[in-house]
């Protein structure tokens, strides 16, 4: 196994060798400001070529029922249906609804964990952005304690 | 700020010297110990924003006489209690204007807030009462403390279906002086004295009466 | 693992009665919340940089703390922490971790200590204290605290620890053992251990260093210490004083054979 | 220079499991500082990832995924010994790259 000093030095010539190889399949990937500043989930989803969006149970959402604290909120979406393009991240009430979104190749798992920042407690959305445009999503409520002791 | 250093450290070599001299043969005896955590402590701590070291050092006899009695695992003995009961009883502010029952909605508030007197706070911040920290209060707050007691139905448990009413009398002032100061009732209660300790104003500790005893507080359903 | 937790849940709605049910299933899904989050903790990203520092030739005197002494010989980092802290006869000091990185970094790198211990947490050098404090800690992951009590400095020290722990001051009158002297309370919706013996593996000392969910911060035990006094509203207490010391002898001597799942994550 | 990320892949059958840790405050631009300053938004935006330098994933980030952010992800037809190379650019420009093998 490498050491963490190991992958240090190595991530430097590997830094190189990415910038070289220009990901010439990703040159559609620019940051889509438009769905970043998107306050509903539903404008969010149409900055990325979907449509009108529609409930699922094809579509999964993960998070806790409670987030202890609402800075780190472990949230999850997946589906298994196939010709899914983009998986979205959604909380309804942020500022911005949108959190992250990932391009579905064919070398990955339509499944993506990450943790998002909520300011109370709201809907959380998984939304697959399908070939065709339909906009599939899945929705779970997740409610954010105030934890510590309130100071 | 170089002052400072300096004199910081002659402290801690006085400091280190007295656990040199105590480091000999049988080891330091009980007061030995009460002395030595005293040097340690002035010369660890320091002021930083609102909060003056000499706060700690200069803390009252209750404090002090408490803080003995928990580091010897020992409870203090009935006499010394109720002087202890005594003195602070003396220091209950009791309404000014004889109005014990204030706004159960601000007592909430007041209950929920854990703000204020920390060393990163300003002389601004509002003091919060630090209630839900320790208490069940409204059953539909589920983050609630349990260091101590529930109070959810404090007043419907007691009786008090009017608060202004004579037979109330004696809970309502209990209520309000054991939120000015708890040490009146029980000398080494874990609870903050609210009032005593300027934590919460006259008006404040009000508010939260009135979320304990008001019939209409979401406390008494 | 997300079935059986459902299965659990299933089981605990049938036999629960209705006006505890809401309060169960709370703490049942601030449990569920927890565990999500321990596979991916960003502890390992300030223990990675710690490891790095050890051997990184730095300061004054360009040299790394790879000859660092933290109680068992210079250089031994492994099962340190978890005999910290200790009585060091070259500083004829008591020290905990911090204190002895603090002083490795001084006779070893040239760092200057005191300007180091003045530094607010997060800022210039401490940022890599902390990172040097996860590091080692996290090379004694799963080891039991087994701190030294042989030496009359240590003994004094607990019994001063002791006395800190249970002072009561400030406008709250709050003292440690407010909140820390007994089995089962809690602060809001938090476990508070009882730290006047071994709480169990991985709980009270035996977790920090630890990541702050809350802040995002990684935090060593100094600053968990200083934290705790900001929140009992006392003053402001010196990085790597006796004081913390001494309160950190009490705790650690209290948590003997509780092994440390150091570095943890945290609310 | 940005902090090195964590990077943990493990197989299983054909498919490999990647977690990662990366190191970056993810400033979300409003948030006030002490005196009273609004922090400008400081956080990653893209993120690729690439099996045996062949790209894999790409992602958009926006200021809502939390500090020092963390993702999974499952690369298909991978093995141990693989290769997993991991990168990020935030809105500053700034940009890193790690690399892990597959265990």
């Amino acid at each position: 196994m490498q050491t963490r000093r190991e992958t240090i030095q190595q991530s430097m010539v590997v830094a190189g060798l990415l910038a070289s190889a220009g990901f010439p399949q990703f040159a559609h990937a620019a940051f889509n400001k438009n769905g970043f500043d998107a306050k509903s989930v539903q404008d969010a989803v149409k900055a990325y070529g979907g449509g009108n969006i529609a409930e699922s149970k094809d579509v999964t959402v993960t998070g806790p029922d409670i987030a202890e604290n609402g800075a780190v909120v472990p949230l999850g979406a997946s589906t298994s249906l196939s010709g899914v393009k983009q998986l979205l991240v959604l909380v309804e009430k942020n500022p911005s609804a949108l959190i992250a979104m990932f391009h579905v190749s064919d070398a990955v798992d339509a499944n993506f964990l990450t943790r998002a920042k909520m300011g109370q407690s709201s809907d959380v959305y998984a939304v697959a952005i399908m070939a065709d445009g339909k906009a599939l999503f899945a929705k779970k409520e997740v409610k954010v304690t105030l934890g510590g002791c309130g100071g | 700020m170089k002052k400072m250093t300096s004199k910081m450290r002659v402290i801690l070599a006085v400091t280190s010297a007295s656990l040199v001299t105590l480091g000999c043969a049988t080891g330091p005896s009980v007061a030995e110990l009460n002395t030595l955590t005293q040097q340690i402590v002035k010369a660890s701590f320091r002021d930083q924003g609102i909060v003056k070291a000499s706060t700690l050092i200069n803390t009252d006899e209750t404090n002090k006489v408490c803080s003995e009695a928990d580091a010897l695992g020992k409870p203090l003995d009935e006499k010394t209690a109720k002087l202890i009961e005594e003195i602070n009883m003396k220091t209950i502010k009791w309404p000014s204007d004889g109005k014990f029952i204030g706004d159960w909605k601000e007592g909430e508030r007041i209950a929920q807030n854990g703000r204020g007197l920390t060393f990163t706070d300003d002389d601004k911040t509002v003091n919060g009462g630090n209630c839900y920290n320790c208490h069940k209060i409204d059953e539909k707050e589920i983050s609630y403390g349990t260091i101590g007691p529930s109070l959810h139905n404090y007043g419907k448990i007691r009786g008090v279906s009017d608060p202004n009413s004579a037979a109330s009398k004696p809970i309502v002032e209990y209520t309000w002086g054991k939120i000015w100061n708890a040490k009146a009732y029980n000398a080494c209660s874990n609870m903050p004295r609210a009032g005593h300790g300027g934590i919460l104003t006259e008006a404040q500790v009000r508010h939260v009466v009135g979320l304990l005893l008001d019939p209409k507080s979401p406390v008494n359903q | 693992m997300k079935h059986s937790i459902s299965v659990l849940l299933a089981a605990g709605l049938m036999t629960l009665s209705q006006s505890s049910l809401a309060q169960k299933t709370a703490s049942q899904s601030i449990d569920e919340y927890r565990a999500m989050l321990q596979d991916g903790n960003p502890a390992d990203l300030f223990e990675a940089k710690g490891e790095g520092l050890w051997t990184q030739k730095r300061g004054p005197k360009n040299a790394s703390l790879e000859k660092c002494d933290l109680g068992k010989g210079p250089g031994v980092f492994k099962g340190a922490f978890v005999e910290l802290p200790k009585y060091f006869a070259d500083t004829g000091r008591v020290q905990d971790l911090e204190s002895r990185l603090l002083t490795c970094m001084e006779t070893l790198q040239g760092l200057n200590a005191a300007e180091i211990a003045k530094t607010p947490f997060g800022r210039g050098e401490q940022v890599n204290m902390t990172a040097l404090a996860t590091w080692v800690a996290a090379e004694s992951k799963g080891m039991k605290f087994n701190l030294p009590q042989a030496n009359q400095a240590e003994k004094t020290f607990y019994e001063v620890g002791k006395r800190l722990f249970f002072q009561r001051g400030g406008p709250h009158d709050f003292a440690c053992a407010s909140c820390h002297a007994e089995d089962g309370k809690r602060i809001r919706l938090q476990d508070l251990p009882n730290l006047t013996k071994n709480a169990g593996d991985g709980i009270g000392v035996a977790a920090w260093p630890a990541y702050r969910v809350s802040n995002g911060q990684m935090w060593g035990m100094q600053q968990r210490l200083n934290d705790c006094y900001r929140q009992q509203r006392f003053p402001y207490p010196g990085f790597a004083s006796d004081a913390t010391i001494a309160l950190g002898v009490y705790l650690g001597v209290n948590s003997q054979g509780s092994a440390s799942i150091a570095p943890a994550i945290k609310r | 220079m940005a902090d090195p990320m964590r990077i943990r892949a493990q197989a299983a059958g054909d498919k490999v499991t990647v977690r990662v840790l990366m190191s970056h405050e993810m400033e979300t631009g409003q948030r006030k500082d002490a005196a009273g300053k609004t922090v400008p938004a400081w956080f990653i935006q893209e993120v690729t990832a690439a099996h045996n330098s062949k790209p894999v994933l790409s992602a958009e980030w926006g200021p809502g995924v939390s500090k020092n952010p963390f993702l999974q992800f499952v690369v298909k037809g991978a093995k141990a010994g693989d290769k997993i190379a991991v990168t990020w650019k935030d809105n500053k420009g700034d940009t890193r790259t790690d690399e892990a093998t597959v265990t």
